[in-house]
């Protein structure tokens, strides 16, 4: 079954095109990687599904239904959850505060609720907990116990990105979508991290979409690869059809060194 | 540690005795207070007045020389049957009802205290009265104009009316009546524009001239109001224009009253109004714009020639001690009616007041009656009468025309009529 | 916990309702203004409603009164632009101009520079200097005890800084120059006669054609010289413009400055016209002007400009014109209200303002 | 490392000298030193003018002996040039106060500037004339700026004892008023007479007592607060729980008993605190919790005031006035305050609801200068002319009654009663704050604060998220403003200006956002001793500079302490390992293993 599917795609901002009649799909259970040199328009086709930008035309559809025009926390209550490429995390809240803020569109309690704490109210809080552990907990001891409390910004970098993933995790969203999840982390720890994002489907049935510039990650967990230039599809398929793609080649190589 | 906790407290415990056993030794006096109790002045200690009035913020031009009218009639009046006569540290309405019923909180807290001198402003008077008249004190106001404070001047009572409550100032529809009479009767204008800014004062004062020139027989054709800090006034004067009145009447403060003066030329429609202010406008950075030459004021007279007070002071012997102790002139009209306020709160106080077994005595219910009797005393704004709710200023109203902005001394004597019920 | 277990359990509702309401208030305001202007009309029909002297009176004043909301909006809009945060101490910037108006232009006309018409423009040309140098002065030092240090800060932190400097200089000046209004000299006679056939004072056209002239001269001023495509490189983006080799700092200073000097010659046009200056001068008109600049689009200099004209003009008209026939009395009183209540429409219409926002990248969020 | 005495940065002291004498004279212009001088505070050697004049090259000194110890740097013994280089500065300051001085003397500006003149003059020449006046101001000047920079000198015990003698006595000067009133109260009037002088200020020779029983105290209890804090922190989480139970009841019973013993002057003060205290609550969570600037929120509290006034007051302008009287409304009763209480606060949240969902969606600064307007056009409709006829116009609604509560009716006469009012609701609006604060909601408005498009793509729906909160607020403002009406027993359009939401705003930013406590204290400290913007404060003499300090106030806050006067203990401690990680980051060393943490936590 085709969980996301997109259709003749165009987003452009003041001149610059930055996704051009694009097409895309995602099967249920997949993990699918995005690359593409910098500027290709990766990110910008992350917002466009997650709602932060609408297309200038083209159709985004998500078990079948269009998605457009939708806010970005509707289409998140759809589920479709994502990590951000420079870590956005609420820096002042703790971390269980903010794996358990991503539950917001599961959860129900408004005021008289908490005002009263009532029955379902605690219930309700017990489960946010509970669950806020659960995807912590998958991040082996890093996370959890006396972490729990501690606002954000204490964490290091990594713990930052897995935080975030976490957090992501917690919004229970049938499509997760991790933009560079392994950028800044040193080897050891994208290793790791290759391992979990397996688990990510196996054990939690996530189908995935990565934006990823660390190849030995993409060649590890993707089913299938869609490279793309200047908002582009240039191609796509399995790691090693697109690692010896010539357009995939020349678009890396032949302009890296214009780039950054 | 123990030790040292328990020697100071010990300190302060025998303090404390010795202070109260000191204050309890003298004998229990004979004395029969009225119904709200009275007030006992102790051998050595002083009686106890305050001043209430707006000495900070944008009104402190009215406040400041009432406060210190205040201060020198006391100085004047001298000691009441041998007892000193304190004002205390000056209070401070900000010339709003809620600073007004905090300070009023202040005073009626002090059992001591037997009379105010203040407000400065209505609105402060109304959230402070009910307090002060609750402790069973009197507040004399020397500039609170407000006729809820007192009565419609037929007899019924103002909405905002409480026991204990006297002014020198006069009644806003005094004013409203003196200066319509003059427009309508003296000057024969038939139509007018009022325009008001907003301010409890200059809105009342507005509404009690239109109600006044209405019921004379003139045509009010407009009644507008502007905001405080307004800088052009062309809409407003266009508004008022369309009707083409004969007069412009607007009591208002500066600047707004300025700017009025000085935009009115040009605006088609009051090519030929006569413009007319009221004592907010006396003011000399008012009356120095050559826009004003021409104007009436309505104000209180403030031709005080040679007026006394009890005190034996005129006007002129005021002024001479206010300029040598402060070093200026009062910035603004009511000194002379915060001076007569004092002096006759202390008249008061001098009669009701009992000396018993070395202590001096004033009950409280007679404190009010006496006031409630004055009549024709002596002031410097004139005879003063307390009609029954409290209105005893002179009630004098004169309109005066401002015919030099260069010399405005002269103007402020040049009073072309004068309005006495 | 599986994703593939359930279905979401529960998606909120969208916004319909807020987007609803909105249009709701939409239509009810337009009906509102509608309804007065028929009324108005009408009246007008009628031979009951102002006479046509009354309405150009109206339009001269309300655009002499833009003119200066127009200067003082540039600079907001250049400081939004540069900065992305309202620089709301700018209408003190501009009191201070319009108060050191004040103390040159008293001694000069004690000095009897008022009177003849060369003396009268050499020190109109004296008052305006010293007013754009006080103002510039001062916008230099609030930018850098206040502003500099919380560059990286994020965009409420200044704008809550600025409101403090607001209100420290109101009562700073306060408390220096005393509570009372001051009063600048009149202009000679010459000036308060009318021309053209407008009938227009000789005060408002002086207010007018320095208002133009100066706009004209920061247009110059940013569109054609080196200091002004800094400028504009870094209000587009400061780390592309320092990698460029703009001093940052420097042009972030300038465009305060610059904007201090308009809101210094707004100062003198402020006292020319209406001879009254205050402590409190600055406040209102401050936030009138940024409302402008909003309603032209901020960071849009044209806009500002043009913002600020129709402020002054609505404001000076619609009270008599739409609020007035509708039978509301004292309608002068709601002049402010009126203001902000343009503001309110024009951001429900036009979120990005009357003619677009001009900003950098990351304030456009 | 040593490092001979005269190793200082001489310019930097002279530079801090320089913006110190430049603000005394400031001050002195504005009128702080003259105005307050009446005002003594140690009765006759120090006066509120003085202390003001006299704080500055105190400062000046410290602030320039205070070196920035770089990380890595081995701080710098403490010795001689801690005192030299705090003298400069005093020394450079007094130079200028000098300069003025003759400045004052040798020109007059008093037309321009209303405080120059000879008081000032005699103020800064200590009444000793401008030569002597110089020499004298040079002296106090470097005098004092030493002992600023000797602070630094001292051994932490000695700063201790220092801080708690001057604090003790400034606090019982300052306090006069409360004290005063308590001990006539409980019938110790003679000692407050003893206490204080007649004219004000602490008489001098209990002020030494004053500090003998404050050393004593200071020296009897030293290391007792550490030691009760450590206790806590060893406590696990079910004995805090208890002992911050034990407090609360503790607090609550002081918060009813307490002002039995007091008068009527401080319980006035208190329900004026308290009104205000439950406005910062309100604003807390508008601005502190949900991050929306709304800078017109006295409109609420001017709602909740006049919906109360029209809803109780049997004379309220619209029952007299013909058009509302006999017609459609006039089956709707005088309502008592309790019973229209409800109608109040639905109406209030009805029009924060009205004036949020325009805003809500607007940029943070485009929201607070709309809110702006807002607050504004609200005072305007109930001053105007027009709605004069229901609301009063500038005339205001007046005779409001009281809250009638069955056994008596509670109005301004009875401060005490008052208090306990404002307190039931202040009790209530801190429970309200913090059961939202801790739950979904609340970690919603948090998250919007902290990125408000990161929580949109994390599910919240931001729009009716913040206008909840803004709701909120505004609830809480209409008891605020239904306790105000029912107290001042009158409400006029000009309780209700702008100035009234920047104060609210200072007392929040200066408690710290976000934190009840902090936001409590706040409004403590500021209302009660500057005062409200038409309150009092305990310092009534500065109700003129109030206005100046709070400005001051709000721009000092932001730059040097942007988390509040009483931050969340732990999160100050964060907040600065979150600069040290920051700098890390910064110097390029991206923290890449969980090694930097372990520096960081430790």
């Amino acid at each position: 079954m085709t969980l996301l599917d997109i259709k003749n795609v165009t987003i452009s901002f003041g001149g610059l095109t930055a996704i051009d009649d694009l097409n895309f799909h995602v099967e249920e259970g997949e993990i699918v990687s995005v690359i593409g040199p910098n500027g290709a328009g990766k990110t910008t086709f992350f917002n466009l599904i997650t709602g932060l930008a609408s297309p200038d035309h083209g159709q985004i559809n998500f078990e079948g239904e269009s998605i457009i025009g939708l806010d970005p926390n509707e289409i998140t209550a759809r589920g479709i959850g994502r990590t951000f490429q420079n870590v956005r995390l609420f820096p002042q809240m703790t971390i269980l505060e903010n794996v358990m803020v991503a539950q917001h569109c599961r959860t129900s309690q408004k005021i008289w609720g908490p005002l009263f704490r009532t029955k379902a109210y605690k219930e309700e809080e017990a489960l946010i907990r509970k669950n806020a552990e659960e995807v912590l907990g998958f991040f082996g001891p890093r996370l959890i116990g006396y972490r729990l409390h501690q606002p954000a910004f204490v964490l290091s970098y990594a713990n930052r990105r897995r935080l975030e993933i976490a957090r992501a995790m917690a919004t229970q969203p049938r499509l997760l979508m991790l933009d560079e999840p392994v950028a800044g982390m040193n080897p050891m720890e994208t290793a790791e991290l290759t391992q979990l994002i397996g688990k990510l489907r196996s054990e939690w049935g996530f189908t995935i979409v990565i934006i990823e510039h660390d190849m030995r990650l993409v060649r590890d967990v993707s089913d299938r690869v869609v490279v793309l230039d200047h908002g582009v599809t240039i191609a796509q398929g399995s790691y090693d059809h697109v690692s010896t793609h010539p357009d995939v080649i020349e678009a890396y190589l032949g302009r890296s060194a214009g780039d950054k | 540690m123990y030790k040292s906790k328990k020697w100071s407290r010990g300190i302060a415990l025998g303090v404390a005795f010795g202070l109260a056993a000191a204050a309890c030794g003298s004998d229990a006096p004979e004395f029969e207070a009225g119904a709200l109790g009275a007030v006992e002045v102790k051998e050595g200690e002083s009686i106890q007045i305050r001043s209430l009035e707006a000495i900070s913020g944008d009104v402190a031009f009215l406040g400041i020389p009432n406060d210190r009218g205040t201060a020198l009639a006391v100085e004047d009046y001298g000691q009441i049957k041998g007892f000193d006569v304190d004002v205390g540290t000056s209070l401070d309405d900000l010339c709003s009802a809620d600073g007004g019923q905090a300070a009023a909180q202040t005073i009626a807290a002090d059992e001591d205290v037997v009379g105010v001198i203040g407000t400065s402003c209505s609105g402060a008077a109304t959230a402070a009265m009910p307090l002060i008249s609750n402790a069973g004190m009197v507040m004399i106001s020397p500039s609170n104009t407000s006729p809820a404070l007192t009565s419609d001047l037929e007899g019924n009572k103002g909405s905002d009316y409480n026991v204990g409550y006297y002014r020198t100032a006069h009644n806003d529809l005094f004013q409203g009546r003196g200066a319509a009479t003059f427009a309508f009767e003296e000057l024969g204008l038939t139509t007018a524009a009022v325009i008001h800014d907003g301010d409890p004062y200059t809105n009342g004062l507005a509404q009690a001239f239109a109600d006044a020139f209405e019921a004379l027989g003139g045509t009010v054709t407009t009644f507008t109001a502007v905001n405080k800090g307004d800088t052009d006034m062309t809409p407003v004067l266009t508004e008022v224009g369309a009707e083409s009145p004969e007069l412009l009447f607007f009591p208002i403060f500066m600047p707004e009253g300025g700017f009025i003066a000085q935009q009115v030329a040009g605006v088609p429609g009051l090519e030929n109004v006569q413009l007319m202010g009221a004592d907010a406008l006396l003011t000399d950075n008012f009356m120095e714009l050559p826009e004003s030459e021409g104007m009436y004021f309505s104000g209180p007279d403030l031709q005080y020639g040679s007026n006394k007070s009890t005190t034996g002071k005129s006007a002129e012997d005021f002024l001479a001690a206010y300029n040598a102790k402060y070093g200026e002139e009062p910035s603004a009209a009511f000194w002379a009616h915060a001076y007569d306020a004092t002096v006759l709160l202390l008249t008061a106080i001098d009669n009701v007041a009992v000396e018993s077994g070395g202590s001096l005595f004033i009950d409280r219910q007679a404190l009010r009656d006496e006031l409630n009797k004055v009549s024709g005393v002596p002031g410097i704004t004139g005879s003063l009468s307390c009609d029954e709710f409290g209105d005893c200023g002179a009630q004098k109203i004169a309109l005066i025309l401002h015919e030099n902005s260069g010399d405005i001394a002269a103007s402020k004597e040049n009073v072309v009529y004068s309005y006495a019920p | 916990m599986t994703a593939t277990q359930r279905k979401p359990q529960k998606v909120w509702k969208t916004n319909n309702w807020v987007d609803l309401f909105l249009t709701a208030i939409r239509i009810g305001a337009m009906a509102f203004i509608g309804v007065g202007l028929l009324a108005f009309v009408l009246e007008q029909a009628g031979g009951e409603g102002l006479t046509g002297g009354a309405i150009r009176g109206l339009f001269v004043t309300g655009i002499s009164q833009g003119a200066m909301y127009g200067l003082i909006a540039l600079g907001y809009s250049m400081v939004y632009g540069v900065l992305g945060f309202i620089n709301f101490a700018h209408g003190e910037v501009f009191m201070a101009g319009a108060m050191s108006g004040w103390i040159t232009s008293t001694i000069l006309f004690e000095n009897g520079m008022w009177e003849g018409e060369a003396k009268f423009v050499l020190a109109l040309l004296i008052v305006l200097v010293i007013a754009v140098i006080v103002s510039t002065l001062a916008t230099i030092l609030i930018e850098r005890v206040a502003y500099r240090p919380l560059r990286e800060s994020p965009r409420l932190i200044p704008l809550i800084t600025s409101i403090g400097v607001s209100f420290f200089m109101q009562n700073a000046v306060l408390g220096l120059f005393g509570p009372a209004s001051k009063t600048l000299p009149a202009p000679p006679p010459w000036m308060s006669a009318e021309y053209t056939f407008l009938r227009i004072e000789g005060t408002k056209i002086l207010v007018l054609v320095i208002a133009a002239v100066s706009m004209a001269g920061l247009w110059v001023f940013v569109e054609r010289t080196k200091t002004g495509k800094a400028m504009r490189a870094v209000a587009e983006d400061k780390e592309i413009a320092a990698l460029m080799g703009i001093d940052v700092n420097r042009t972030i200073v300038t465009t305060f400055a610059v904007g201090g000097a308009m809101a210094g010659v707004a100062g003198v046009l402020w006292g020319l016209l209406f001879r009254g200056v205050s402590a409190l001068t600055g406040f209102l008109p401050g936030i009138k002007a940024f409302t402008a600049a909003v309603i032209g689009g901020v960071g849009n200099l044209g806009g500002s400009m043009a913002g600020g004209l129709l402020l002054g003009l609505v404001e000076s008209v619609a009270p008599l014109v739409i609020l007035k026939p509708l039978g509301i009395p004292a309608v002068s009183q709601l002049k402010d209200a009126v203001a902000f209540a343009v503001l309110v429409l024009i951001l429900l219409f036009k979120p990005t303002g009357l003619f677009g926002e001009r900003l950098a990248a990351e304030d456009r969020a | 490392m040593s490092r001979s005495a005269t190793d200082i940065d001489a310019k930097r002291s002279t530079y801090i000298g320089l913006i110190a004498g430049s603000t005394v004279v400031f001050m002195g212009l504005v009128g702080i030193g003259v105005g307050l001088n009446e005002r003594m505070l140690i009765d006759p050697i120090l006066s509120l003018g003085y202390l003001f004049v006299l704080t500055v090259p105190f400062v000046a000194g410290f602030v320039a002996a205070n070196e920035v110890v770089l990380e890595g740097m081995e701080e710098p013994e403490k010795g001689s040039r801690d005192l030299l280089a705090g003298g400069i500065a005093g020394l450079a300051g007094g130079l200028v106060v000098g300069l003025f001085l003759v400045v004052l003397n040798r020109f007059d500006l008093s037309e321009w500037m209303p405080r120059w003149g000879d008081q000032l003059l005699d103020l800064f020449s200590f009444r000793q004339g401008v030569g002597l006046g110089i020499v004298i101001s040079l002296v106090v000047g470097a005098v004092l700026g030493a002992f600023g920079g000797g602070i630094h000198v001292l051994k932490p015990e000695a700063k201790r004892l220092l801080t708690i003698v001057g604090v003790s006595v400034l606090t019982l000067a300052i306090l006069e008023a409360v004290v005063d009133d308590f001990l006539g109260e409980i019938g110790l009037k003679s000692l407050a007479r003893l206490l204080y002088a007649s004219g004000g200020g602490l008489a001098f020779v209990p002020a030494l007592i004053v500090v003998a029983i404050a050393t004593a105290l200071a020296l009897g209890f030293k290391g007792k607060g550490t030691e009760l804090k450590n206790q806590y922190d060893a406590m696990d989480e079910g004995e805090q729980k208890k002992y911050n139970t034990y407090m609360m009841f503790a607090t609550i019973a002081t918060a009813i008993i307490l002002p039995i013993f007091l008068g009527k002057i401080v319980n006035e003060l208190l329900a004026n605190i308290g009104l205000f205290v439950l406005l910062a609550l309100g604003l807390n969570i508008v601005v502190g919790r949900a991050g929306i600037l709304d800078i017109g929120y006295v409109a609420f509290f001017a709602v909740g005031a006049y919906a109360m006034a029209v809803l109780t007051t049997p004379e309220a302008p619209w029952r007299l006035n013909d058009t509302f009287a006999n017609t459609a409304f006039s089956w709707l009763p005088v309502l008592p305050w309790l019973v229209a209480l409800p109608i109040v606060v639905v109406l209030t949240g009805f029009v924060g609801l009205l004036i949020g969902t325009p805003v809500i969606r607007m940029r943070g600064d485009y929201l607070a200068i709309v809110t702006l307007g807002f607050g504004e056009i609200i005072r305007l409709l109930f001053l105007s002319d027009w709605l004069s006829p229901t609301l009063g116009g500038s005339q205001g609604i007046r005779n409001i009654p009281g809250v009638d509560i069955g056994i008596a009716e509670v109005n301004g006469t009875d401060p005490r009663a008052v208090f306990w009012l404002v307190a039931v609701f202040v009790a209530l609006a801190i429970y309200i704050s913090h059961q939202l604060e801790t739950s979904r909601i609340g970690r919603a408005w948090m998250a919007i604060r902290e990125d408000e498009p990161v929580a949109e793509a994390m599910g919240i729906n931001t729009v009716t998220t913040k206008l909840f909160a803004f709701v909120t607020g505004a609830v809480l403002a209409s008891f605020s403003g239904a306790i105000f009406a029912a107290k001042v027993g009158s409400t006029f359009p000009n309780s209700f200006l702008l100035l009234v939401s920047i104060i609210i705003l200072v007392v929040v930013i200066v408690g710290g956002m976000g934190n009840i406590p902090g936001v409590i204290v706040g409004a403590v400290v500021l209302i009660g001793i500057l005062g409200g913007p038409k309150q009092p404060g305990l310092l009534a003499e500065f109700s003129e500079f109030k206005l100046l300090i709070y400005g001051a106030l709000l721009v000092f806050m932001m730059l040097k302490r942007p988390e509040g006067l009483i931050p969340n203990a732990a999160r100050t401690r964060e907040l600065h390992l979150e600069e040290a990680l920051q700098d890390a980051w910064l110097k390029g060393e991206k923290p890449g293993s969980d090694d930097d943490e372990a520096v960081a936590t430790a």
